[in-house]
């Protein structure tokens, strides 16, 4: 039996800028087996984002992507012409973002939008999807007879987000990618929608790959948890083997800097910052903020290894 | 002695919105607020967005003129003064904003940036204030060489430090800190917060932090107000807060904060529905609409701050662990 | 959104392709009407559109160039007697003459008209009130005596030639009183109606005027000459000569009015077109202000007048078309000079100013108004006084502020012209020579009273021939003394097609006489 | 609905603006050093006739009184007469208007589709020659004289080609639509006069090409650069993750948002139109409005120039206000 | 000694350098902003010192040699007064550049200044600046130039005055809008903070800031400058003769356009170069400044 849904091989992408070529993504590799919920996890700049992007195909100059593979369910999307895309887009792999206001088109009605997604997945005229938007709607608990007239400036971000989600699960995409889907919300309406998206998936046994910065949010989601770092992958585990047993410098730095309710220890920060993708650090790009550097750091680029079950780590730490 | 640095009575702000089609109307941002910050403290006001906590913050620096109400400045009171006044007022409070992005002047070099407000106030020569710069960049962790540059050569980090810079610069007594490490990552947002605690005890300062991350707030904090649209829903010392939580929202908040921590399982006292609009807010309790615990009478009458223990006071009918 | 570009493209080449020649008995004028104001004859008083009204109504005399010389002769009035005063004029009218529309034209309209014109007080009024007629009197002066005798008395026994020709021009149209009267407007006597509508009985009748469009004349068949050949006259505004010239070569007009010499330069020797042109009825000239700086020395302006290359400007901004006239009295009038005293002398001119003690030359502003020929002579006439030490800074005015400044005497020096009113030397030597009349000559401060006598005794001159010699007199004085120097005498010229013919004969004596009948294709 | 009120108080603002309109023209004309009666006798007439005329038009009042007079008489309904042609300036602008404003609207017409389709190809091969290419011919209309394009234009295409008509509003035997708005491309149609359509149409093309093609660079120059903001959008984002097809994209998604701006500089477009207008009818020899305006300045006709310039001033701000509403309407944000 | 000083500071400005370069970057990367700025640094090259080259006076008259066909002794030809159109042209460049420099700082200087007040202060300040604009939007600035022009005389200087006259609403609606825009962000407010006044807020930190977009209007609006008194020129008030201003060439050699095209074709094309160099550059710059591109 092949679970593999995804399949992400030595993916290197970058933007060219004036001040030269940003290395936004470099050499990253991973796996997604099916019904995985995956977080990925990192600060800003460290390709999280660029990763989902390029999975769907919409990194767009000056980005590029110089190399790598994408494999989904055997077709290398990477090599994929646009009208092949556009039949995998939205039906297969769909997306919800951070900013669910911009995110939704000012001039169409919420009805209209979601339509667009299901007439094109199930081959109708948007006239005719209407009845499975108020489906759509239903199912993320917005009342669809008031809604679907509804313009994106009437709606607030909480509602927002919800259209987003019925949009993309409309169409039951064997993947969903979210990223940050709850970063520029409230945290009472971000745990309405973490619950609510728990909800949906389990019950339509989506895969997801849930794009945050917010640990806490990976944590209560995530089977397995990505943590990316200047453009690489530092470590890869299942979410409860990864918070109990953290192997990476970075990832144990992380955890340290969090503050938590309730817990008096002091927080430390990771010294130093992230470091520029024009040039980046020869070797093991965390070495220059790493506690633990070796001259080896310095030098040579850690590959990402399985040290234990099911736990990839990028350091030569172990080995 | 009086150990009160600033005390807010009654304080209202009231925006007046232009609609396009549709008639003006007020949004109710800051609502008759009473505070008293003490010196040395840091004082947090936490609350969701559009709950009137950044207007809070704005109002009594003053940057925003109040509707109703005083703001009295160790015993001075600050509303009735001139602008002309205010200034020498404006030496001993400073603010550091959000978004360290828009905060920075973006066609000024960092040493102008900083140097404002030593310009304004102390008309030194410019060889003085390089010195000064100097000696507070690296105050804040930063070094000298950053003095001519641009803004936008800077992360973000830096950034809200360059701010705090050129808020420390004049000696204030008195910094408003609004959400200043919300935009930064967890691991800069760590060293943020630790040079705010040891500048707060090198230059004896008194804070009010505004913010809507309750961690940081756990983290940081002598005193704590919880805010809801445009009112104080509940205020007393952090500890008291956070372990005894009076205020069902209060209660909320801190249970729909996602745990790093994949043992604990999300909570289920998430208040329901959206926030209301700060231009008709319910009548009544303003937190009736989302509260689980919400009676008939909730609707109808507005309730009276209730004095939990100590200095921790709550305004709700029916306060958590009363019953 | 392709439909539409498609669309677009295809009703472009649906329009492509026309071509209507134009009728036999049509003719087509391209022509500048943006200054016409109306074709009322007691209103009219541009030089276009009055020669319009003079074909559309029929007066008591006629101009008529005979010749060479533009003479007044008898019209409607059949004949006429003058008083032995020479004060009171008794016109006798053709009898049998209607309107176009059949109405009897007789004493009733003629006094009717005369009357309309000095009630009205609209720009012509002031020829009529120089023979001392106004609208005050007109119960006492214009009187009928029968139904087809008419008595007009005026207040100084002018030389009849004056008088024949101020009823020749356009004011002197008979209106009809019963067309007139019937769109009476609060007391307007018809005046907004005959804005653009006909009410005479000349060879055509106004039958449609689009302003700044289209003017249509058709012929009135029941003219008392005969109807004329053209049956159709229509005059399309073209406000810019070179449009006019296009249309023309392509055959969309017979007669382009408005060519700049160049243009009609290349006309020539083209066998679709003709070239006309007849000496026009006017005088270009520069003017001093005499009562100015330097001006004030007759030595400067006389070395003004020596530095001027009149040969070049004929030559070169009009393209020959003109005649080299430096009296004020043009080609063809009684009096007319044809000595040339000046030509461009700059060591002469020199000699002049630094007798005047402005060796070293001066400043001075020269106006002129915005049409391109004048612009055209200002800047040569810049270029060469610059020759002899004088800066002239041109200044471009509206026709509406050149006239104010130079009835103020606010003007240094200027470029302009001079149309004239009717066809006697008296129209040209007043304004030139007399300042009390409070024309050319006063508004250059030219108080010169030697001249001004002259001019004056040789208006109420009866001898022709003293008269001529007195001209003469006048004449020579002026050229030595006066602050004018007459550049030409400009020839009126068109651009017409060769199916077109006799527009030659139609054009003579323009502008004060210009007749659409002679034209036949 | 409070669009009424909206509606209410722009119009009280457009009265305001158009007092001021008429206070600056008035106070412009009358300071220049000029005699409009001097201009309407000639140069020959003595001094005591131009009084009287002065007289009988009420030129010798107070500067104060004339303007309080026109005021008042503008408030009636009246904007004086002409002293050029002695008509009511009001029925002068009705004869003259209609053709300004279908020369006008074909003109925009032209520059909407053109500004459009150049914008859009612009903003979406960005930077690449089609870009350039469209950016450099867009341009170009705004760089020559519109006089000077209009003779080209005429040069070419009525003289020496010989495709279209060359002077005025319809060939000489054609008949002309019973007047019923002026305009003669809508007369025809109203009246079925297929001819005079037809011949109307090709003598408008010309004039309005000139006139539109000057004002497309301002239209694809918006539109490239609205276009281009909003293909950087998240819901453009949203749209291709959604697996739409690029056309759909831009066309769908892309365009109805970008055109938002667009619409309002279709409204200070027209003003530029009517003022090309001035050049361009006289290039051709159309009986407008411009023209009309333009001679009343030459020969300092106050009574039309104001008129005219008020007139022109409160079409302007006409369009300018019905363009804010259908800005308004176009963009659900500005209905919240 | 002085060496090290210099390559200290140097050093220490590197930053405003590389800020520089950044700049220069995007320039070169915007084709047509590069052929924008070639075409205007041409421009005004000409303007300098070409009057020191041309090959004829473009003022005095040579009746011999008028409407000459272009040839090696005239490039361009010759016109009406058998002036040399090349010379002509050249010289021109001068009176351009003078009316464009003096039109920008008059109306762009009135624009920035008025708009800026309008967009810090706002409220009956605005509202008087706002009305103010409109009344001068609301007619067409040809007419309104026209006016100024038939008021003052057809001079150059008139010339100049009208159009700058006209030419300063869009500027202060910019500049307005810039103002209210920035006045309300988080650097100038902390600078309030601070405890600065209004003017050291207004001419320090919100003007600079305006100045970008009025400039890149001003830039596009330098054709337009050329035109209208080309316009201006053809309704016979233009600058006075015989200065070779080249909307006035244009206007004054049209009717001789279907014999001697010369006349007005070479001046129409440099108008057409100039103004279409100076869009480019505009748009160019807009590129540039635009912030989301610099980032």
């Amino acid at each position: 039996m092949n679970d593999v849904l995804l399949e992400v091989k030595n993916l290197r992408v970058v933007f060219h800028t004036y001040r030269g070529i940003v290395q936004a993504l470099d050499d990253v590799s991973f796996t997604i087996h099916r019904n995985e919920r995956v977080g990925i996890i990192g600060e800003t700049g460290c390709g999280k984002s660029v990763t989902s992007l390029a999975i769907m195909r919409l990194i767009e100059p000056p980005g590029e992507i110089v190399n790598g593979e994408i494999i989904f369910e055997g077709k290398d999307l990477v090599k994929l012409n646009e009208n092949s895309l556009n039949t995998i887009r939205g039906k297969e792999i769909s997306m919800i973002f951070q900013e669910p206001l911009s995110s939704l088109n000012p001039v169409m009605k919420v009805g209209f939008q979601i339509g667009e997604s299901i007439s094109k997945v199930k081959n109708i005229s948007i006239k005719a999807s209407q009845k499975f938007v108020r489906d759509a709607l239903k199912a993320v608990d917005l009342d669809p007879e008031r809604v679907v007239n509804l313009y994106p400036s009437e709606l607030s971000g909480g509602m927002a987000q919800r259209v987003m989600i019925s949009m993309a699960l409309s169409t039951n995409p064997k993947l969903m990618i979210a990223d940050e889907p709850t970063s520029a919300l409230d945290v009472t309406i971000q745990a309405q929608i973490m619950n609510l998206l728990d909800e949906l998936v389990s019950k339509m046994k989506n895969t997801v790959i849930l794009i945050t910065h917010d640990l806490g949010v990976a944590a209560q989601f995530c089977d397995k948890i990505l943590i990316m770092y200047a453009g690489t992958i530092v470590e890869f585990a299942e979410t409860k083997e990864l918070f109990e047993n953290p192997l990476h410098p970075y990832t144990k730095g992380l955890l340290k800097a969090i503050p938590k309710v309730g817990n008096k220890n002091k927080i430390v920060g990771i010294p130093g910052s992230v470091p520029d993708l024009v040039n980046p650090p020869r070797g093991c790009r965390f070495h220059p903020r790493c506690p633990f550097a070796m001259e080896i750091c310095k030098i040579e680029k850690p590959t990402l290894k399985t040290e234990s079950q099911d736990h990839l780590v990028s350091c030569h730490l172990y080995r | 002695m009086d150990n009160t640095l600033i005390e807010v009575q009654n304080l209202k702000k009231y925006f007046l919105r232009h609609g396009f089609f549709s008639k003006s109307e007020y949004v109710h941002a800051v609502d008759d607020v009473n505070l008293e910050i003490k010196k040395r403290e840091i004082f947090s006001v936490v609350g969701e967005s559009g709950s009137g906590k950044t207007t809070l913050g704005r109002v009594i620096l003053r940057l925003t003129e109040p509707t109703f109400g005083r703001i009295i400045y160790d015993g001075q009171d600050i509303t009735a003064l001139s602008q002309k006044d205010m200034i020498k007022f404006r030496k001993k409070m400073q603010i550091v904003f959000q978004d360290p992005y828009n905060s920075l002047h973006p066609r000024k070099l960092v040493k102008d940036i900083i140097g404002e407000g030593l310009a304004i106030h102390e008309h030194l020569p410019v060889d003085e204030i390089s010195e000064k710069v100097r000696e507070i960049l690296k105050k804040v962790g930063l070094n000298e060489d950053h003095m001519f540059r641009y803004p936008h050569e800077f992360s973000g980090g830096q950034r809200q430090r360059i701010a705090i810079a050129r808020a420390l610069i004049i000696k204030p007594e008195f910094i408003v800190l609004d959400e200043p490490t919300s935009a930064l990552d967890v691991s800069v947002q760590a060293n943020v917060l630790e040079l705010l605690i040891d500048l707060k005890k090198y230059f004896d300062l008194t804070y009010l932090f505004i913010t809507h991350n309750l961690a940081v707030v756990d983290y940081i904090s002598d005193f704590v107000a919880v805010m809801y649209l445009g009112q104080i829903v509940e205020i007393g010392r952090k500890d008291d807060i956070f372990s005894f939580p009076a205020h069902p929202y209060t209660y909320a908040l801190l249970s729909s904060i996602p745990a790093p921590d994949p043992q604990r399982k999300r909570s289920n006292v998430i208040p329901k529905g959206e926030i209301p609009s700060a231009i008709n807010p319910p009548r009544g309790c303003r937190f009736h609409t989302r509260c689980l615990y919400a009676k008939e009478m909730c609707k109808f009458e507005e309730p009276q701050f209730f004095n939990v223990s100590g200095d921790h006071i709550v305004k709700c009918h029916f306060p958590l662990g009363k019953a | 959104m392709r439909k539409l570009l498609l669309l677009a493209l295809i009703s472009l080449f649906v329009v492509v392709g026309f071509s209507a020649s134009i009728p036999k008995d049509t003719v087509v004028i391209g022509m500048n009407t943006g200054i016409f104001i109306s074709f009322d004859p007691a209103v009219c008083y541009e030089v276009e559109p009055s020669v319009l009204v003079m074909n559309i109504y029929s007066d008591l005399f006629k101009l008529q160039e005979i010749n060479g010389t533009i003479q007044a002769i008898p019209e409607l009035a059949e004949s006429y007697d003058i008083s032995q005063d020479g004060k009171i004029w008794t016109f006798h009218i053709r009898k049998g003459v209607t309107f176009a529309n059949g109405n009897p034209l007789n004493a009733d309209a003629v006094v009717y008209s005369i009357k309309r014109v000095l009630k009205l007080g609209k720009s012509p009024v002031w020829l009529f009130e120089s023979l001392g007629l106004n609208s005050k009197n007109m119960d006492d002066t214009v009187k009928k005596i029968d139904d087809y005798t008419v008595q007009v008395t005026l207040d100084k026994p002018y030389a009849a030639n004056i008088v024949m020709s101020i009823f020749a021009e356009s004011w002197g149209g008979i209106v009809d009183p019963k067309i007139a009267q019937s769109h009476d407007v609060s007391g307007d006597m018809g005046s907004t109606y005959l804005a653009d509508h006909s009410a005479g009985a000349g060879p055509y009748i106004l039958k449609s005027w689009q302003r700044n469009n289209m003017i249509v004349l058709v012929a009135n068949e029941n003219y008392w000459r005969g109807a004329p050949k053209i049956k159709t006259i229509i005059i399309r505004d073209m406000p810019e000569s070179t449009n006019q010239q296009l249309s023309l070569k392509r055959g969309d007009i017979d007669i382009a009015w408005n060519l700049t010499p160049e243009q009609i330069n290349s006309l020539k020797g083209d066998p679709n077109f003709n070239v006309v042109s007849v000496p026009s009825q006017s005088n270009e000239y520069l003017a001093v202000n005499a009562g100015w700086g330097p001006f004030k020395d007759v030595r400067v302006r006389q070395a003004v007048k020596y530095a001027i290359d009149y040969n070049s400007i004929i030559q070169n901004i009009v393209g020959g078309y003109a005649i080299k006239v430096q009296g004020f009295i043009p080609y063809g009038y009684l009096g007319y000079v044809s000595n040339v005293p000046f030509d461009q002398n700059i060591a002469k001119a020199k000699q002049l100013l630094a007798d005047a003690g402005y060796a070293n030359g001066f400043e001075v502003e020269l106006v002129t108004n915005t049409t391109e020929r004048r612009r055209n002579e200002a800047i040569a006439i810049q270029a060469d006084l610059a020759k002899i030490g004088i800066k002239a800074n041109i200044t471009i005015m509206q026709a509406a502020q050149m006239y104010k400044k130079m009835r103020e005497q606010g003007i240094q020096m200027i470029v302009a012209g001079w149309g004239i009113d009717f066809p006697d030397p008296d129209a040209l030597a007043k304004p030139f020579a007399d300042y009390r009349v409070k024309q050319l000559a006063w508004r250059m401060m030219w108080y010169d009273n030697h001249a001004a006598d002259l001019a004056e005794a040789a208006g109420f001159e009866l001898d022709q021939s003293k008269r001529v010699e007195m001209y003469k007199d006048l004449t020579n004085y002026w050229f030595e003394n006066g602050p004018f120097a007459i550049l030409y005498q400009p020839l009126s010229y068109w651009g017409t097609r060769s199916e077109l013919k006799g527009f030659d004969q139609t054009a003579k004596g323009y502008s004060l006489s210009f007749d659409l009948t002679k034209m036949y294709k | 609905m409070k669009l009424g009120n909206y509606i209410i108080k722009r119009s009280l603002l457009m009265l305001l603006v158009m007092f001021g309109v008429v206070a600056i023209v008035f106070a412009i004309v009358h300071v220049i050093p000029a005699d409009p009666v001097g201009a309407l006798l000639g140069g020959n007439a003595p001094p005591a006739v131009v009084d009287r005329m002065k007289e009988q038009l009420g030129l010798n009042k107070p500067l104060f009184i004339q303007f309080i007079d026109y005021i008042w008489g503008v408030i009636h309904g009246n904007l004086g007469n002409s002293i050029q042609s002695g008509r009511p300036v009001v029925q002068d602008i009705m004869e003259y208007f209609p053709v300004t404003l279908q020369l006008s609207i074909v003109a925009i017409f032209i520059s909407i589709i053109l500004g459009i389709f150049l914008g859009i190809f612009s903003a979406v091969y960005r930077n690449k020659w089609i870009d350039h290419f469209s950016r450099i011919f867009s341009i170009l209309g705004v760089s020559m004289p519109v006089f000077w394009t209009g003779l080209i234009l005429l040069l070419v295409f009525y003289y020496i080609l010989g495709w279209l008509p060359g002077t005025g509003q319809l060939s000489l035997f054609v008949i002309p639509p019973e007047r019923i708005t002026g305009m003669i491309l809508v007369d025809s149609l109203l009246t079925g006069n297929w001819e005079a359509f037809w011949n109307g149409l090709r003598h408008i093309i010309l004039p309005a090409a000139v006139l539109g093609y000057a004002a497309t660079a301002s239209i694809a120059r918006i539109t490239r650069a609205s276009m281009l903001d909003v293909l950087t959008q998240d819901y453009i984002r949203t749209a291709k993750a959604k697996g739409m097809s690029k056309k759909v994209v831009i066309y769908r998604h892309a365009l109805k948002n970008a055109l938002i701006p667009v619409v309002t500089i279709i409204g200070l477009t027209f003003g530029g139109l009517l003022e090309g207008a001035v050049l361009t009818e006289t290039v051709f020899g159309l009986p407008g409005l411009g023209r009309y305006i333009v001679n009343a300045l030459l020969n300092l006709d106050y009574p039309a120039i104001m008129g005219g310039t008020l007139f022109i001033a409160l079409i302007y701000s006409l369009v300018n206000l019905s363009v804010d509403l259908i800005y308004a309407m176009l963009d659900p944000r500005m209905r919240a | 000694m002085i060496l090290e000083k210099v390559s200290e500071f140097m050093e220490k400005r590197k930053p405003i350098f590389e800020d520089w370069k950044h700049t220069f970057y995007l320039w070169r990367k915007t084709k047509l902003a590069t052929v924008g700025t070639i075409i205007v640094l041409i421009f005004v090259v000409v303007a300098i010192i070409g009057p020191l080259f041309v090959p004829y006076d473009p003022i005095v008259q040579n009746m011999k040699d008028r409407l000459q066909p272009p040839s090696f002794q005239h490039f361009f030809g010759t016109d009406q007064f058998g002036r040399d159109i090349f010379s002509r042209v050249i010289s021109g460049a001068m009176i351009e550049v003078e009316i464009i420099i003096i039109v920008s700082m008059i109306s762009g200087g009135i624009g920035l200044i008025l708009g800026v007040l309008a967009g810090y202060f706002g409220g009956v300040v605005d509202e008087v600046l706002m009305r103010t604009t409109d009344m001068f939007l609301a007619f067409p600035g040809l007419i309104l130039a026209m006016a100024f022009a038939a008021m003052l005389g057809p001079s150059l200087i008139n010339t100049i005055i009208a159009i700058s006259l006209v030419g300063w609403t869009v500027f202060a609606r910019l500049a307005r809008a810039e103002a209210m825009k920035v006045k309300n962000q988080p650097y100038i407010e902390s600078i309030k903070a601070l405890g600065a006044g209004k003017t050291r807020i207004i001419s320090l930190h919100v003007t600079p800031m305006c100045i970008s977009p009025v400039l890149v209007q001003l830039t596009l609006r330098m054709g337009t400058v050329i035109l209208t008194a080309a316009s201006l020129g053809f309704l016979g008030l233009g600058v006075r003769p015989p200065l070779p201003e080249w909307g006035a060439m244009v206007s004054d050699g049209r009717s001789f356009l279907v014999e001697q095209w010369w006349i007005s074709t070479f001046p129409g094309i440099a108008i057409a170069i100039v103004v279409l160099g100076f869009n480019l550059l505009g748009d160019g710059l807009r590129d540039i400044m635009d912030p989301r591109l610099r980032r």
